[in-house]
C-alpha cells in the first residue's frame, strides 16, 4: 500500500516540475488535456465502478458546469474563480434532480435514462438564445498554459485525493460498495441505498461540473456538440473501462493510455486520419475480449495471486485486540 | 410475563390478488426463540420481509417494542435493532468477510476503526476470524450462513430474524450453527428463526408458529404443536377440513 | 384544410421506418441482453451494399433486400460468438462490457466506412422513392408517399413474420423459452449458443434491410449510424427492452409525437420532446410502456 | 521497487522534455493546414484540404513562391481538428509551436476557428480561412483571423433578390434552418432578404439537425409557397428535395445555399436536383481573371479535376484562394522564411491591404465593421442547377443563362 503512495506521490511531484521542465505549451497542452481526462473518468468511475451505475449522460455535468461558468461570466461579469463553485453547485443539483427518479431504475435502464436526459439537456442549450443556441459561446480569452496546467493539476489531485479517501478509506467507500454488491442485504444492514447512490451521484457529479468549467474558460469557446455531446461520456467511459472499473488507479491509467494513442495518431500521423477510428475501434473492442477486467484489474489481479501463495495467516494481535474490547 | 419486543397484528400482504399472508398475529417476549414452520410456500419468507420492512403489509400491524414499525423501510429497522439473514445468502461477493462485517458495524460504529474493531469482536464469536480477509465469495455455503449471521449480529440487534441458517450444513456444522444461536439467546438476543428441519426447530425453540397457504395454523410450545392434527394434515400434504 | 388525417399518418409512416430500425435490436436484446452501440453501423454497412448493388445491377432496392438479408445475417451469425464471450463472461459487468465491445466495433465499422466509401451522402434510387398518391374524403387532403408506404408495409410484414417465426415454428420456442428462461432452457436441451447466433444473424440481417430502406427514403453516409442507434434505443426503451410486441407501438407513438410536434408545435423543440418523453416514460413505467420489458 | 520508480520518473521527465530545437534558417515555407479531416465535419474538412492542397502543389509545380528573385516552395502540416473546438486549439498549439508554422490556412467551420482563433493571437500567427461563413468569426474581430469566403449574410441576400425578381414574382416563402450555426445564419439572412424584397414569410422556422420534415411540409403545402428556402448541410439538402418529391410538391422557386454545388447533391438526385436555386460566390464558369497560379476559373477547375477527379466547388475555391492571398502579401512584404513575429505582424498589415485578382474573383478584406477580416472583394452570385451543371443565373450583369422558373412539376 505504502509503495502505491509513494509512486502516487512521485508522480505528481514529476507533474509538478512539468512546466519548469517543459517549455513547448503544445506538450504541456497535451498533458494538461491528458489530467483532464483523467479526471473524468475517475469521476465517472465512482458511479460506475463503485456502485455498478452505468451514467452514459456524464457529459451532461460537464457541460452544465461549462455553461454555467460561460453564463456567469459573460451576463453577470463574474471572475472565473468566482464563477468556478458555482459550475460545480449546478452540475450538482443537476445529478440530485436527476438522481432522484433514475436511481431507482436498474442496469441498462439507467444507462439510457441518463443519456436521454443528457440529449435533452443538449436540445435545450441549442434551442435557448442565452446560450447562444448552436452558435455557442465564447468566453474571455485567458491564454495562459502554465495556470490551466496546474489548475487543471491541482483540481484533479484534488479530486483524487478526494476520491481515495472517500472511496478506499472512510466507510462510505465501503457502504458504496455493500449497494453495488447486493442492495438488499445493504439494506438489511441499516444502509439506505437511494440516499448512498445519490451521494455517490453527487460526487460524481460536481468535480466533473467543476472540469467543465475550467474547460470552457481554457478553450475559450463551448457549443452544445462539444460539451453537451456524447464525446465526454463515451471517452470517459471507453478509458475507465480500459482501465478497470472499480478502481482509482485503472481509469487514470486508461485515461492517459486511450487520450496518449489517440493524440500520438491525431498529431504524428494525420495523413491516416481515419485509421485511428479504425484502431481505437479495435483496441476497445480487443480489451473488452481479452482484459475483462480492465488493464489495472488484469495486473492487480495477477499481482494479488501471486502474493496470496506467500499470504500470512490473520495477526494473532488483531484478534486478541478486537477480543479485548469485548 | 414482560412487554412484548414483537406483536404482529392481522398482517396480511397479498400480491396481484394471492394473499401471501392473512391476518397473521403473533407475538414474541424479550428472550425467546419462537420457531416459524410451515410446508414451502406457506409464506414463512414473506412474512420475514414484512417484519424485516422489505415488504409493507396490506393490512395490519407490526409493533417493535411498542412501537409501530409497519412499512418502515428495512435499512431504518436495522438501525432500531432488528436484524436478519437471507434465506439465498447475499455476501457482498468481492469485498473480505472482514469488509463485509464492518459493513454492518457502521450502524453502531460509524467510526471505520471502531467498526473495525467491533467486526473483528463478532467474527471471533460466529468463528469466522481466521477467515477474516479471505473475499466473501471464496466461502463454503457453510462459512456464507456463517457470515451471514455475523452480518446481522453485528447490527447489535435485540430482534433477529434468522432465515434457514442450518438448512443444507452437514450435521457437525449444523450443531456448530446452533450452539451459536443458544448462546446468542444467552446473551439476551430474541430469535424469531424459519427452519425446515423440524429437529433443530423443536429442540431450540421456545414456541413455535404454524403457517400454511398464508395463515396462521397453530402456535405453542413444540411439543404440543407436533400433535395438532391440522399441523400434521398440512405437512402430510392434505388441506386442513 | 384540415391537418389532422396528414399530420397522423405521416406519424405512422415515419412510425413504420422507426419499427423497422428497431425490432432486430429488440428481439437480440431480448434473447442476448446485449445492447449493441453498432446497430446504426449495421444498418449503415446494409446501405452501402444496397447502394453498390443498385449502381452495379440497376435492380430497384426493394427487390434487392433478400440479398443484403442473408449477406448480412451470415456476417452476424459469424460475428456472434465473439460477442456470446464478451457479455457471458463472468467478470466484470457484462451489460457494459457488450456495450464497450459494440461501442468498438461501431468506431471500427465508422472508420472502415470512411475510409473505404468516403464522405458523401448517397441516396439509392427506386422506382417509386418520387411518388405519392392522395386520398381525398371531403375536406380531408391525405398526401401518402409510394415509398414511405412501401416502407410501413415492409414494417409490419416483417413484424407479423417475426411474430409467426416466434409463435409457431420449434425455433421461435426455443428462442422464446431461452429469453424467458435462460438457466432452465439449457435443461430443456436448448443450445443457448447455436440460437443465440441465428438470433443475431436475424438481427443484423433486419438491421441491413432497413440500411437499404433508408437509403431509398433518406440519404446514406458512412457517418449516419449514430443517428439510428439513438432512436433504436429510444424505440426499444419505449417499448420495453426485449419486449418485441411493443416495438411497433412505441414506434407509432414515436412517430407521431413527432409529427404533431412538427406541425403543431415548434418544430425547434422536436428533439428536446422526444428525449423528454423517453425520460418521463422510464420514471413513469421504468420497464417500458407496457411495463414488460426485460 | 524504489530503484524501479526512480527510474520511471526518470524516464518519464525524459520522455516528456523533448529537445526545443531553435529555429533553423529554412528556404521554405511552413504552412499549418488546421482542418476537419475526421468528425461530423470531415466532408467539408476535406474540400478545403484539397483547396490547400492544390495551392501547394501549384506552388510547388512553380518551384515555390518567388520572393526577390528566390523560389521558396511551401510545405503543408496538417492538424485535424477532429470537428471538436479543443482539438482545434491544440491543432493550432501544436503547428505553433511544435512545427513553428509561418502562417496558417484555417479550419472549415465557425466554432473550430473561433477556438484555434484565440491561440493563433497569442503566438501572432496569421490565419486566413478557406471557409467558415457564420457570421459570427468577424464580430470578434481577431487581428489575425481571415477569411476569403464572404459570410452568409454577406451573399444570402443574393439568389433571393435574383428569385424576387423573377416573372411571376413569388409572393410567398416558407423559410428554415437546420440548427446549426451556419445554417441557422443562413436561414436567418434568406429570411431578412425576403422581407426586404417584399415576399412574405408565411412561416420561419429553425428545425433539429436531421429531422425527418415531411410532416412538416406537408402541412406547409397547406399553405402553397411559392419560395421555400432552406438552410442545411449537404445531406440535409438531399433530404428536403427528396421529401418535396415525395409529397409532390414543387414551389415555384427551391432555394438553398452551397450545398448545390457540391458534386453528391447532384449524383444522389439526378434529374430532381434540376432547377434547384443556390449562392455561391465561385462556379467553374465564371468569368475571372487571375494574376498568379490559375489565369481563370475554368483553368482551375480543370486542375482540380485532374488532381482529384471531382469537380471543385466554391469552398475548395476559396481555400485555394486563400493560400493565393498568403502568397500575394507574402510577396508584398518580401517575406523570407522562417518569418518572425515582426515579420508576420508585416504580413497581417499586407493582408489587410491586399487587393488582388485571381481565379476566385477580387480577394479584399473588410478592416471595419461587421465584416471585420473577410473578403468583400467578390459578387454573390445566384445559381441553379440546370441539366445537372451548376450554373450561375444572377445578378444579371454575371448571369450564363437565364433561370428556369416557375420550377416544373417532376411528373
Amino acid at each position: 500500500m505504502s509503495r502505491k503512495y509513494l509512486l502516487l506521490i512521485l508522480s505528481f511531484g514529476a507533474l509538478l516540475a512539468v512546466p519548469s521542465v517543459i517549455h513547448d505549451t503544445f506538450f504541456l497542452r497535451i498533458i494538461t488535456e491528458a489530467i483532464l481526462w483523467i479526471g473524468l473518468a475517475i469521476s465517472w468511475d465512482v458511479l460506475a465502478g463503485y456502485t455498478g451505475y452505468l451514467n452514459f449522460g456524464h457529459g451532461a455535468f460537464f457541460g452544465i458546469g461549462a455553461y454555467t461558468t460561460a453564463l456567469l461570466m459573460k451576463l453577470c461579469g463574474w471572475s472565473f474563480f468566482l464563477a468556478l463553485p458555482f459550475a460545480g453547485l449546478a452540475a450538482g443539483a443537476l445529478a440530485v434532480i436527476a438522481g432522484i427518479p433514475t436511481l431507482r431504475l436498474k442496469g441498462a435502464y439507467f444507462a439510457i435514462a441518463t443519456w436521454a436526459l443528457s440529449r435533452a439537456i443538449q436540445q435545450v442549450a441549442l434551442v435557448m438564445d442565452i446560450t447562444g443556441g448552436p452558435d455557442g459561446m465564447r468566453l474571455p480569452t485567458f491564454l495562459h498554459p502554465d495556470f490551466f496546467y496546474y489548475l487543471m493539476l491541482g483540481v484533479v489531485a484534488a479530486i483524487f485525493a478526494l476520491y481515495w479517501f472517500l472511496l478506499e478509506k472512510a466507510p462510505f467507500g465501503l457502504k458504496v460498495k455493500a449497494i453495488r454488491e447486493d442492495d438488499q442485504s445493504a439494506m438489511s444492514l441499516g444502509l439506505n441505498p437511494t440516499w448512498i447512490k445519490l451521494q455517490a451521484f453527487i460526487l460524481s457529479a460536481v468535480p466533473t461540473g467543476i472540469l467543465g468549467a475550467i474547460y470552457a474558460y481554457w478553450i475559450t469557446y463551448i457549443d452544445p456538440a462539444s460539451v453537451l455531446g456524447d464525446l465526454v461520456t463515451d471517452q470517459a467511459v471507453v478509458m475507465a473501462v480500459f482501465g478497470g472499473l472499480g478502481t482509482l488507479i485503472g481509469p487514470a491509467i486508461g485515461a492517459i493510455i486511450i487520450y496518449l494513442f489517440k493524440t500520438y495518431f491525431w498529431a504524428y500521423l494525420s495523413d491516416y486520419q481515419v485509421l485511428y477510428l479504425i484502431i481505437l475501434g479495435g483496441v476497445i473492442a480487443a480489451s473488452v475480449v481479452f482484459l475483462p477486467n480492465g488493464l489495472w484489474g488484469t495486473i492487480s489481479g495477477y499481482l494479488q495471486t501471486r502474493n496470496a501463495v506467500k499470504q500470512k495467516p490473520v495477526p494473532q494481535e488483531k484478534i486478541d485486540k478486537g477480543v479485548h474490547h469485548v | 410475563m414482560s412487554e412484548p419486543l414483537l406483536q404482529v397484528n392481522a398482517v396480511t400482504k397479498t400480491f396481484g390478488g394471492l394473499h401471501a399472508v392473512f391476518q397473521v398475529s403473533f407475538h414474541i417476549t424479550p428472550g425467546e426463540i419462537i420457531g416459524l414452520i410451515g410446508p414451502n410456500g406457506a409464506g414463512k419468507t414473506t412474512l420475514f420481509n414484512v417484519i424485516s420492512g422489505f415488504y409493507a403489509p396490506n393490512k395490519g400491524q407490526i409493533l417493535f417494542n411498542g412501537q409501530d414499525i409497519s412499512g418502515k423501510p428495512p435499512y431504518k429497522l436495522a438501525v432500531l435493532g432488528i436484524g436478519r439473514t437471507f434465506q439465498v445468502v447475499k455476501p457482498f461477493a468481492g469485498l473480505t468477510v472482514l469488509e463485509n462485517v464492518i459493513i454492518a458495524s457502521f450502524a453502531r460504529h460509524p467510526k471505520r476503526r471502531q467498526a473495525e474493531q467491533h467486526a473483528w469482536m463478532i467474527l471471533e464469536t460466529t468463528g469466522l476470524a481466521d477467515r477474516a480477509n479471505a473475499q466473501a465469495s471464496s466461502l463454503t455455503l457453510a462459512g456464507r450462513k456463517r457470515l451471514e449471521v455475523s452480518k446481522a449480529l453485528a447490527l447489535e440487534p435485540t430482534l433477529l430474524l434468522l432465515d434457514e441458517v442450518v438448512a443444507g450444513l452437514n450435521p457437525t456444522e449444523a450443531d456448530r450453527t446452533i450452539e451459536l444461536i443458544l448462546s446468542l439467546r444467552d446473551q439476551g438476543i430474541t430469535i424469531l428463526i424459519v427452519e425446515h428441519i423440524m429437529r433443530v426447530i423443536m429442540n431450540i425453540s421456545d414456541r413455535v408458529v404454524v403457517l400454511n397457504f398464508g395463515q396462521k395454523i397453530a402456535e405453542g410450545v413444540p411439543r404440543d404443536v407436533a400433535k395438532d392434527s391440522g399441523v400434521i394434515q398440512a405437512y402430510l400434504g392434505e388441506a386442513p377440513q | 384544410m384540415e391537418l389532422l388525417p396528414q399530420a397522423t399518418v405521416d406519424g405512422l409512416l415515419i412510425g413504420g421506418i422507426y419499427i423497422t430500425i428497431a425490432i432486430g435490436f429488440s428481439l437480440a436484446y431480448g434473447v442476448m441482453h446485449i445492447i449493441d452501440f453498432a446497430v446504426g453501423e449495421w444498418i449503415m454497412l446494409g446501405a452501402f451494399l444496397g447502394y453498390y448493388l443498385n449502381l452495379w445491377s440497376v435492380l430497384d432496392p426493394f427487390i434487392l433486400l433478400p440479398a443484403i438479408f442473408l449477406v448480412f445475417a451470415v456476417i452476424g451469425y459469424l460475428i456472434q460468438p465473439l460477442v456470446y464471450r464478451v457479455i457471458s463472461g463472468k467478470k466484470g459487468n457484462p451489460v457494459l462490457m457488450g456495450l464497450v465491445f459494440t461501442f468498438g466495433l461501431a468506431l471500427m465499422f465508422r472508420g472502415a466506412a470512411l475510409t473505404g466509401f468516403g464522405f458523401y451522402s448517397h441516396s439509392i434510387p427506386s422506382a417509386i422513392s418520387q411518388d405519392s398518391f392522395f386520398i381525398e374524403m371531403g375536406s380531408v387532403f391525405i398526401t401518402i408517399p409510394y415509398v414511405r408506404l412501401a416502407g410501413l408495409l415492409y414494417a409490419i410484414a416483417i413484424t407479423l413474420v417475426l411474430h409467426f417465426v416466434l409463435k409457431k415454428t420449434d425455433f421461435g420456442r426455443a428462442v422464446r423459452a431461452l429469453s424467458q428462461h435462460r438457466e432452465a432452457s439449457g435443461l430443456m436441451g436448448i443450445n443457448a449458443k447455436r440460437i443465440s447466433s441465428y438470433v443475431y444473424g436475424i438481427y443484423v440481417g433486419l438491421s441491413a434491410m432497413t440500411g437499404v430502406i433508408i437509403g431509398s427514403i433518406f440519404t446514406l453516409n458512412a457517418q449516419m449510424g449514430g443517428e439510428y442507434t439513438i432512436l433504436a434505443f429510444f424505440i426499444v426503451v419505449l417499448a420495453g427492452m426485449g419486449y418485441l410486441a411493443g416495438v411497433p407501438w412505441a414506434a407509432f407513438l414515436l412517430g407521431l409525437v413527432q409529427s404533431f410536434f412538427l406541425i403543431y408545435l415548434n418544430p425547434s423543440y422536436t428533439l428536446m420532446a422526444v428525449f423528454g418523453i423517453l425520460f418521463t416514460i422510464l420514471l413513469i413505467s421504468p420497464k417500458g410502456l407496457f411495463g414488460r420489458g426485460v | 521497487m524504489k530503484g524501479r520508480t526512480k527510474v520511471l520518473a526518470l524516464l518519464l521527465v525524459l520522455a516528456m522534455s523533448v529537445p526545443v530545437w531553435a529555429d533553423e534558417a529554412r528556404d521554405f515555407f511552413k504552412v499549418g493546414v488546421i482542418t476537419s479531416l475526421s468528425g461530423s465535419l470531415a466532408t467539408g474538412g476535406n474540400v478545403t484540404k484539397r483547396g490547400y492542397d492544390l495551392w501547394a502543389d501549384a506552388v510547388n509545380a512553380a518551384g515555390g513562391i518567388e520572393i526577390q528573385g528566390k523560389k521558396y516552395p511551401v510545405k503543408l502540416f496538417y492538424g485535424d481538428d477532429q470537428s471538436e473546438p479543443a482539438q482545434g486549439a491544440s491543432a493550432a498549439e501544436r503547428l505553433a509551436t511544435q512545427e513553428k508554422v509561418d502562417f496558417v490556412l484555417g479550419p472549415y467551420a465557425s466554432g473550430l476557428t473561433l477556438a484555434a482563433a484565440p491561440v493563433l493571437e497569442k503566438f501572432k500567427i496569421p490565419m486566413i480561412t478557406g471557409s467558415a461563413e457564420s457570421p459570427m468569426i468577424w464580430k470578434e474581430k481577431f487581428r489575425y483571423t481571415f477569411g476569403t469566403i464572404p459570410p452568409v449574410n454577406y451573399t444570402g441576400s443574393a439568389p433571393i433578390n435574383t428569385i424576387a425578381g423573377l416573372n411571376p414574382k413569388p409572393k410567398t416563402a416558407l423559410i428554415l434552418g437546420s440548427n446549426d450555426t451556419f445554417s441557422k445564419a443562413t436561414a436567418e439572412a434568406f429570411q431578412d432578404a425576403a422581407v426586404k424584397a417584399g415576399i412574405k414569410v408565411l412561416k420561419f422556422n429553425i428545425v433539429p439537425s436531421g429531422q425527418d420534415l415531411i410532416p412538416y411540409l406537408s402541412a406547409a403545402k397547406a399553405m402553397q409557397p411559392d419560395l421555400i428556402a432552406f438552410g442545411g448541410h449537404d445531406e440535409e439538402l438531399i433530404k428536403l428535395v427528396k421529401a418535396l418529391n415525395q409529397i409532390n410538391y414543387t414551389p415555384k422557386a427551391l432555394l438553398m445555399h452551397y450545398g448545390v454545388t457540391e458534386p453528391a447533391f447532384i449524383e444522389a438526385l439526378q434529374k430532381s436536383a434540376d432547377q434547384v436555386f443556390g449562392a455561391s460566390v465561385w462556379t467553374e464558369s465564371i468569368k475571372t481573371k487571375g494574376e498568379v497560379l490559375w489565369p481563370d476559373a475554368k483553368s482551375y477547375a480543370d486542375a482540380a479535376m485532374k488532381a482529384y477527379n471531382v469537380p471543385a466547388d466554391y469552398t475548395q475555391a476559396g481555400s485555394s484562394a486563400a493560400g493565393i492571398a498568403f502568397q500575394m502579401a507574402l510577396i508584398k512584404i518580401n517575406g523570407v522564411p522562417p518569418l518572425d513575429e515582426k515579420k508576420r505582424d508585416e504580413l497581417v498589415d499586407a493582408l489587410e491591404k491586399l487587393k488582388v485578382n485571381t481565379f476566385y474573383g477580387e480577394i479584399g478584406f473588410a478592416t471595419e465593421g461587421q465584416f471585420y477580416h473577410a473578403n468583400v472583394g467578390l459578387t454573390p452570385l445566384t445559381i441553379q442547377i440546370q441539366n445537372g451543371k451548376v450554373v450561375v443565373v444572377g445578378p444579371d450583369s454575371l448571369a450564363e443563362s437565364k433561370p428556369l422558373y416557375p420550377m416544373k412539376a417532376k411528373k
